[in-house]
């Protein structure tokens, strides 16, 4: 007989399947909608007049809702902070290494997580200016991947007490 | 022991599904009418704690946004329970006790609509010898349902009329997901959801949020005209395997409700929790109320399900009947877990 | 006004990548018996049990506290269960402290996991939701751009996080349960591990573990009855701040100095570098031990990296942190907190073994979790207040 | 444009993941005796016997480590008849989820019957264990059935 027969059992595999309809809720539907148009969205805070990219129902740190009128943001802004991705990760198909990103887009007063293309690795710095790489017309949805990845301007660096607030 | 009380509560309607709004959008307004109401501003809270459930969302940390809707700035002292909003409520009305903090918000939302919400409860089963038959809430419901039916503990015509009272009463509370004029013949004649339960055995799937502010006799009175003093909190966990638990009766609320207190007076009003008929009954009978007790007059969970805010907003239902003089002391349950293994008892008096 | 509390009992598993050996219960029961041991106490001296863990979907259990409450004693007893995402062991212990200190209670147990064997943390930690591009690599993808604003603004050297990584490995050497034991570490080994979010180096970051720690609390009167050496709680607290919006500060949230001030402030601590003799902080990736003593106001801004430069957090300096290895050397996330609330008791208590610090009367533990948004922190003293 | 509709957007979310779940000494048993065919309760101090067994007693937490061979046949002691399963579900038909109270144990546990028909359950009904042609140990490898 085989080990395997003769010895107890000490991992059981144990598939878990759950289908969930997930609901993007009224604020990002309104920014998906837009992005779906090449339209970058975002809203000011009722409070302190703060624009928040993308879209969300509430300022965070009041707590109140955000519903006034959308404000439209160009697709050009400053890397604010990133770090080189060398490592696999099971939901992310990108390939390693990478540069995940933090961009501040010109107007806004949040920053937005994505990627960085286009660029060789030992020249990415905080402070570069980007700009969105946009995906052919025709494929574009109701999705953030709308944008490809952030690619270097030819800009001097946005000067670090330009978005220091913002790490 | 402090004396603490219920000063404020709010709701969202219970919707079978929530077309709009994500959970943030559904706690904002809860949240901002509980400040209407009762005039508090971050600047009175002392402590925040809140209710929810991973799964629910279907990702983790679905929590953490729930701190957008309370503008959690400057920094709060906070915590969250995985468990229903009842038991968050627990939570601070301890950390009132310990002198920690005088005024506390509660809340709890979920979202269930956004999965099966019968099959990911069998997630919360023993994940070795259960979980892998992915028994669904209902079905696991509707073997204790049989037990109580085959033991003569209750009839099938005594869970429909509970329906049938549930649903009546909640034509009032405009919060109500299921509420109307039913007749017991008529529920007794349709055919079986999972037999023995019919579909009016069972709670809605809802979509809600609630909140509760806490505040203890020093600043009570500060934002209620009526505080809803809670005079005992208690709340006991059972083993959860079903063959070692007699499911004919809850042991666990017998044992809450006697350390509450319940049985110490008359109780005018009792808001109950359980999601399905036949539990309502047991829970009723658990808590040992009388004829004289009007039970769910807000239709109780059988009329509006949102769960991780259920129980809260049964805490927050008979204080609110206090509050408007409706009632001298009342009794409010929620409950976790498969067969109502884990209950909670709160007793409240004007 | 609150009821004196003391923690008579602490117990902790193995930490190890896989106790496949052990079911959950069984996992569980192996860090509550210890605890019991420690208090010399049975199940039945216990009044209610809190149970903490990080995300159910670790583990693929809904609210798993209900399947294992009566492999601990649970059984027709009150139980809670915690979930504030990283911070959550540190506040679980805090919510069981708070059920004797409130006087509801006599003697609470409280026991927090993670058995990451079962699943995979960066999976569950980034799960891609619809409409959305995942671009963070798991806790590691999030947390390294914020390293990066750390060093940009302190001007750090860029050996400061090697420099942790070496001292907190050393002191696992000295903590039988701890998960990695590396007996050849030195600073070559750290600086040539690769890279895997810049600047972040393989041998900076926490491994993935299977663990659980549990502590029991009992108040004066209980507590003086025990033989032991007893760690008397001088102050606790918890504070969050929401994940984003507009100029937080991600690097040194408010959350931390607000915490660390209301903290030292209710256990009159004037001076923390001074009066307290260790701390346990959750560093999970080497360089948060400076940016930490920062938040924690060991050091001025920017200058938290000056103390591991002078050696001051090892074993041995002015303010040793992580004697236990810490988060870096052993990390089943759910309990991560709550071993710091331990270590730092044990500590107190004499009872640290070989990486005990001498005569330590008064520690640190503090754990943080989400967004480096959630904070929970404990001072807890070999004397009463 | 954005003022279109106020409708969420909604899409597809499936949450997907194959556990390894360790057993510990006892389960360990309870699963390689499925395997081998045979079911497995765990003795508890008073001599009564759990079925599923569990490591430790659910009212003592006392910990159990002598498993003892029960059923293969018992006694149905409630059930609940789907009659639309779910995709995770066991069977694709119709069937009961019971409360079965194996002999030997003296716990009812929830499993399975496939017994065809809702006419066909009966409290108090025996059944009697169905292995499935290649048992893997797992709790699916049994279902109960009427016995003839």
């Amino acid at each position: 007989m085989s080990d395997e027969a003769t010895e107890d059992l000490r991992v059981l595999r144990m598939p878990v399947e759950l289908d969930y309809t997930y609901s993007a809720g009224r604020s990002a539907s309104r920014f998906l909608r837009a992005i779906q148009e090449g339209k970058l969205l975002g809203q000011r805070c009722p409070v302190d007049g703060k624009v928040y990219f993308p879209t969300r129902g509430a300022c965070p740190q009041h707590g109140m809702p955000i519903d006034g009128e959308p404000v439209e943001l160009p697709d050009t802004g400053t890397l604010v902070t990133y770090s080189i991705v060398r490592v696999p990760s099971a939901n992310i198909p990108l390939e390693l290494p990478y540069v995940a990103v933090q961009v501040l887009l010109d107007g806004a007063d949040t920053v937005m997580m994505h990627v960085l293309g286009e660029c060789d690795l030992e020249t990415v710095h905080m402070g570069m200016r980007v700009r969105a790489k946009w995906k052919p017309k025709e494929e574009w949805s109701t999705s953030v991947a709308n944008i490809l990845y952030f690619v270097p301007l030819d800009e001097p660096d946005a000067a670090y007490d330009s978005y220091k607030e913002h790490i | 022991m402090r004396d603490v009380a219920v000063v404020g509560f709010s709701q969202s309607v219970s919707l079978r599904r929530e077309r709009n709004r994500n959970e943030v959008e559904i706690l904002i307004p809860v949240l901002q009418e509980l400040r209407e109401a009762t005039g508090y501003t971050n600047e009175d809270l002392e402590f925040v704690c809140s209710g929810s459930s991973d799964y629910l969302a279907g990702q983790a940390f679905a929590f953490v946004a729930g701190l957008d809707a309370v503008g959690a700035w400057p920094p709060v002292c906070e915590s969250h329970v995985e468990m229903d909003g009842a038991w968050a409520l627990y939570e601070a009305w301890v950390k009132i006790q310990m002198g920690y903090a005088d005024v506390a918000l509660v809340y709890g939302f979920g979202k269930p609509s956004m999965g099966d919400l019968p099959i990911t409860m069998a997630l919360q089963l023993d994940p070795y010898t259960v979980m892998p038959l992915w028994p669904d809430a209902i079905s696991v419901a509707a073997l204790q349902a049989r037990l109580c039916l085959d033991g003569g503990v209750m009839t099938d015509r005594q869970m429909a009329e509970a329906a049938v009272r549930d649903r009546a009463h909640a034509k009032s509370n405009p919060h109500a997901q299921v509420a109307g004029d039913f007749d017991v013949e008529g529920i007794l004649s349709e055919p079986y959801l999972v037999s023995p339960l019919r579909k009016h055995d069972c709670s809605p799937i809802s979509d809600g949020a609630s909140a509760v502010l806490l505040a203890s006799s020093n600043r009570a009175g500060d934002f209620s005209k009526r505080p809803a003093w809670i005079r005992g909190i208690e709340h006991i966990c059972e083993p959860q395997d079903l063959g070692v638990r007699d499911l004919t009766r809850s042991r666990s609320t017998e044992i809450a409700a006697e350390k509450a207190g319940v049985g110490a007076g008359r109780i005018d009003v009792a808001e109950l929790s359980a999601p399905f008929s036949h539990q309502e009954i047991l829970v009723e009978r658990g808590l040992g109320l009388g004829a004289d007790t009007t039970v769910n007059p807000s239709g109780g969970a059988l009329a509006g399900n949102p769960l991780m805010a259920v129980g809260l907003a049964r805490i927050g239902e008979a204080a609110a009947r206090i509050t408007n003089g409706e009632a001298e002391r009342a009794v409010a349950h929620a409950t976790s877990g498969p067969c109502l293994q884990q209950n909670l008892v709160c007793v409240l008096e004007g | 006004m609150a009821e004196l509390t003391g923690v008579i009992g602490i117990g902790q598993t193995k930490y190890a990548a896989k106790r496949d050996e052990l079911s959950m219960p069984g996992l569980l029961r192996e860090a509550a018996e210890r605890a019991l041991e420690d208090a010399e106490l049975t199940w039945k001296d216990i009044d209610a049990v809190v149970i903490g863990k990080a995300p159910d979907m670790f583990e693929g259990v809904m609210m798993p506290e209900l399947f294992l409450v009566d492999a601990i004693g649970g059984a027709y007893k009150p139980m809670l269960r915690v979930h504030t995402a990283g911070s959550v062991g540190g506040s679980t212990a805090i919510v069981a402290a708070s059920l004797v200190q409130s006087g509801v209670h006599d003697r609470v147990l409280t026991v927090a996991f993670e058995k990451q064997s079962e699943s995979n943390a960066t999976w569950a930690l980034s799960i891609a939701l619809p409409f959305s591009v995942a671009t963070v690599a798991g806790a590691g993808g999030y947390f390294a751009p914020l390293v990066r604003g750390y060093i940009r603004r302190s001007g750090a050297p860029e050996d400061t996080g090697i420099r942790v990584a070496v001292k907190d490995r050393e002191h696992a050497l000295k903590n039988p349960l701890a998960h990695l034991h590396l007996e050849d570490i030195s600073f070559e080994k750290v600086a040539n591990s690769p890279m895997l979010w810049d600047p972040i180096r393989y041998l900076e970051t926490c491994p993935s573990s299977d663990g659980a720690c549990a502590m029991i609390f009992a108040n004066e009167k209980l507590a003086d009855r025990s033989d032991k050496p007893v760690a008397w709680v001088h102050a606790t607290e918890m504070k969050s701040e929401p994940t984003m919006f507009s100029g937080r500060d991600q690097v040194m949230p408010r959350a931390i100095l607000d915490n660390a001030k209301s903290l030292y402030k209710k256990a009159g601590i004037q001076n923390p570098r001074e009066e307290i003799d260790c701390a346990e902080i959750y560093v999970p990736f080497s360089w948060f031990e400076p940016m930490w003593m920062e938040g924690m106001l060991f050091a001025p801004t920017n200058e938290g990296w000056k103390m591991t430069y002078e050696g001051a957090t090892k074993l041995g300096g002015d303010l040793p942190v992580n004697c236990s290895g810490g988060v870096l050397s052993s990390n089943p996330i759910g309990a991560s907190g709550m071993i710091r609330f331990a270590e730092a008791a044990l500590q107190v208590r004499g009872m640290a073994g070989e990486h005990q610090v001498e005569g330590a009367k008064k520690a640190l533990g503090h754990a943080y979790g989400g967004g480096s948004q959630y904070f929970s922190t404990c001072i807890v003293c070999s004397e009463k207040p | 444009m954005s003022q279109g509709t106020d409708a969420s957007l909604t899409a597809p979310h499936t949450l997907s993941y194959t556990y390894k779940r360790s057993l510990g000494p006892l389960l360990g048993r309870f699963f390689t005796g499925l395997r081998d065919r045979q079911i497995l309760g765990a003795k508890r101090a008073d001599g009564s016997v759990l079925m599923p067994p569990k490591e430790y007693d659910p009212d003592t937490s006392a910990a159990l480590d002598e498993l003892v061979p029960v059923g293969p046949g018992g006694v149905v002691k409630s059930w609940a008849w789907v009659s639309a399963p779910r995709k995770q579900q066991p069977l694709d038909r119709a069937f009961a989820y019971a409360l079965v109270q194996l002999d030997g144990a003296d716990t009812a546990f929830l499993h399975v019957v496939d017994a065809g028909e809702e006419s066909a359950m009966q409290t108090g009904m025996r059944v009697t264990a169905r292995w499935s042609d290649e048992a893997t140990g797992q709790i699916t490898d049994l279902t109960f059935i009427p016995e003839a």
